[in-house]
């Protein structure tokens, strides 16, 4: 069959039956929807644990007169540190408090201030956990002028442990929403497809060969898949504006939203109608 | 070209429509196929375009054994063959023309040709000012001659014909048969199913009558 | 008890399907309906029973002008109309003695007044054999059967067969006749759409004969 | 139409197209799923909030050898008040120790002991709120032997506001997700009935009411929402089986689950087919 007629009878196929068309349209762009809405809120949950790793560092508490300068440039040649920032004693005792007023405020009781100085020393991301941390940490330890180094190993761990049951939890999840929406998707199709076995039947009897028949169907499916991946591309802009407008920090990167939508689309399209078909054309 | 070897068929619930069929068919050849209500007459012919497989027995149908057809090959067969189904079988969701066109688009048929020898048979039949009517628009006997545009276009080397004047009044239903007694002569062997015996009758032509599932008759 | 007053029916795309058709039935008559395909017959009985609207004119059927028919009292009015559609119109996923049952079962017929009914049309009909077949496993002529019980077995009003025989034999067309005039006799009002000339002389009723839309004759 | 012939008919329709009925079960099914796992997920978010909030509470600060059962039981007697408990200063030092060791280790290098003794007094639920933690600090302060009463009003406010933007996500994600399924459902039963639009065509020309063709397709709809309904039921406590492995404190209350799918399940099988079969009997 040459493409002119391939892309004629599909299009035939859809008008003729744009009822069908239509409503298997809907449910494919409301599932694909879903799909984009998970989707999203996994990118934002993973861009928010990001910003949270970002805060993993060292705090290298300074002996009294420590030169600090001096061991500034010592530490950031150490291999994994990023960066080193000097606080006085003074601004750590500010810090504690502002930091503390919001949750326990038995610390305004103080009245002579115990905290020593300290340099904090954020690390690349690839040391940002237990081991990372420890091997730099023993390198900071044996310079002079430090006086004691703690870097939370139990906070970073903690902070593994939650991420690792998001993740876990969020790919289970979106395991399950792929399995549904393809499957929902699949299973649409095959009813357009269904209420058709009539014509295809006849079509078989006139003697059109299984390519000739699937063609058209094919092509629905992929209209369909792109038109409902853009459908539900519109819909999760509109969702992402008014989430904006209640939670600040919101990241979509539009373009590959844009992407995956039409080619999920395309290939869930796709492989539902030639899975549908099959049952036809055996 | 067609030839049946001891076919029976059985249908589900022991049902035996046809027993021992035998007959043989020239190239070329005109036969009705006759017998009442339920004789077998389209389970015969579905038989020929492996709608139906036979329960036992051998069907050869243009030099090939039907049973050792494979599934790839049916719709080449049923290119060379026209058929025209009792029930029409019209495609709803295509107009009149498309209806037509879809047979030749299926054997690949160029555009041009196409175009040309669809219009040929729609104004042979009458029916060209109906090109663009769904069938639910169509009165039956219209219906039974888009039926019949459809088999007739691709200018079949086997022509089955099932009850294709049912529905037809006496003057189109002599205007079929002359256009099948036409296509006949130019070299496509025709099946005819039918029990308008007035019909046989007119034509004289060989004709198979089948009674009680059994050739009764073959003259 | 069917009365057309100035009847036409113009399709979409100004097609003109009939035209100022006026004619009266009394009760208890027997009408055939003449003319050649495409004439309009299915589209005169289509609007007895309010599946098409006549686009001018007005229709009396059972002294109800159906211009005024509520909608939700159209199924009321078909219950008491029994029709053999030229198409057959079975339902599909039922099998026959299904078929027929539906026909009775719309009406609220007591369970047991249903069996009987059924039994006895289809005994008469010579159908019981093929009780638990679905429609794709019968015949044409079986299905045409069944189309034809389903319309009897209610004992209607009235009766519209369109084409009763179209796929019947010569013996089994002749016995849906005295079927059709014993139902007559028994005071059913019956309008039988045919092209069959040969049914109709035999037997020699009332023929409205429709030409070109028009009413040409109606003797 | 009688009941029986109701029942009959509606089987029969289920029966005679047992592929389309499968096809819109699994449909069904999966989308009622989805929603059960949401449903799934939110309970589990609001269990988890709501021991957050069990945790409000306000700190007084006691005198030097204050006596603390007589206060104890002065405000045992405060409207609101649901429990109250003696933290002394030995006990206090540890306890912040404990907490801070894992965010901040600065406080070993305390040598003498700061900390007052104090109560910890609960609230009862509706007075969780900085309205209400004022109004009991106000009457708590007026105790002789109280030094001070902290409630971290900031604590508070940041929950709710935290709360308050789950609670909003969720909602709208919740209605997005009802209105998804409930959507797919009743195109998908579109669907199943438009494969049948012929047949339902037949009905009416044969002369049967709108009632005689609505009642099998909507008993098909209800059978098709309670089979749905439950296999969503068994995928979401497969779900929680899976879940439970990995997270351990997980709340599901299984009865209202049960219900609740088997009656959503109902009610869109319902609407579904009702409103599916507008188009056919207008
Ligand atoms: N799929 C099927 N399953 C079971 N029985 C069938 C099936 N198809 C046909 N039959 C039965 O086989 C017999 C022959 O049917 P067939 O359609 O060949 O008759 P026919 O000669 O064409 O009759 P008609 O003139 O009425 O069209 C009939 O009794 C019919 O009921
Ligand atoms: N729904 C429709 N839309 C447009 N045209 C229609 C429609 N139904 C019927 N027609 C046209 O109206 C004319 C009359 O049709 P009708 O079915 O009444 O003919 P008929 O007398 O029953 O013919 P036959 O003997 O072939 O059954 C035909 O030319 C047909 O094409
Ligand atoms: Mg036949
Ligand atoms: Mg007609």
């Amino acid at each position: 069959m040459s493409l002119r007629i391939g892309i004629r009878e599909g299009v035939r196929t859809i008008t003729r039956n744009a009822s069908l068309f239509i409503m298997s349209l809907l449910v494919t762009s409301i599932s694909l929807f879903l799909l984009s809405l998970f989707a999203f809120v996994t990118v934002n949950l993973y861009h928010f644990l990001n910003i949270l790793d970002e805060k993993i560092e060292i705090i290298a508490f300074l002996e009294q007169n420590a030169d600090y300068e001096a061991l500034e440039s010592n530490i950031m040649k150490i291999n994994g540190v990023r960066d080193v920032i000097y606080v006085s004693s003074a601004q750590a005792l500010k810090d504690l408090q502002a930091e503390l007023k919001e949750t326990e405020e038995v610390l305004r009781v103080f009245e002579s201030n115990p905290l020593p100085a300290s340099l904090r020393i954020k690390l690349l991301a690839k040391f940002r956990n237990a081991r990372g941390l420890e091997e730099i940490s023993d390198k900071v330890m044996l310079l002079r002028g430090i006086r004691e180094t703690i870097y939370g190993g139990e906070l970073v761990d903690q902070l593994k442990k939650i991420t690792g049951v998001i993740t876990t939890f969020d790919i289970a999840l979106l395991l399950i929403i792929i399995f549904s929406v393809v499957f929902v998707i699949f299973q649409t199709i095959k009813l357009t497809i269904f209420a058709r076995a009539t014509e295809i039947d006849i079509m078989r009897l006139v003697g059109a060969s299984n390519t000739f028949i699937a063609i058209p169907f094919t092509f629905e499916g992929i209209t369909q898949g792109i038109m409902g991946g853009f459908i539900a591309f519109v819909l999760t802009v509109i969702t992402k504006r008014v989430a904006v407008s209640f939670l600040s920090d919101i990241y979509f990167p539009q373009g590959y939203f844009f992407l995956g939508s039409i080619l999920c689309g395309i290939i869930f399209g796709i492989i539902g109608s030639s899975l549908a078909l099959r049952r036809f054309l055996k | 070209m067609i030839t049946f070897d001891n076919v029976t068929k059985v249908y589900q619930k022991d049902w035996v429509a046809l027993q021992d069929i035998s007959f043989f068919i020239e190239k070329g050849e005109f036969v009705f196929i006759n017998g009442k209500t339920g004789a077998g007459k389209s389970t015969l012919l579905k038989m020929i375009y492996k709608d139906e497989e036979p329960t036992k027995g051998t069907i050869k149908v243009l030099d090939q054994n039907l049973r050792l057809l494979k599934k790839k090959n049916i719709p080449k067969l049923r290119r060379k063959i026209g058929v025209i189904f009792q029930d029409f079988k019209l495609l709803q969701d295509r107009t009149l023309e498309e209806n037509v066109a879809f047979a030749l688009e299926v054997t690949n048929t160029q555009p041009r040709d196409l175009r040309k020898q669809m219009l040929e048979i729609l104004t042979y039949l009458r029916l060209s000012h109906k090109k663009f009517s769904f069938p639910y628009q169509l009165s039956g006997g219209e219906q039974q001659k888009v039926a019949i545009a459809r088999a007739l276009v691709r200018d079949p080397y086997i022509l089955l014909a099932d009850e294709p004047t049912g529905n037809l009044d006496e003057k189109s239903s002599q205007e079929i048969i002359d256009v099948l007694l036409d296509i006949n002569y130019k070299g496509t062997t025709v099946l005819m199913a039918t029990h308008n015996l007035k019909l046989i009758r007119k034509v004289k032509k060989r004709m198979l009558r089948i009674e009680d599932g059994k050739l009764a008759s073959d003259e």
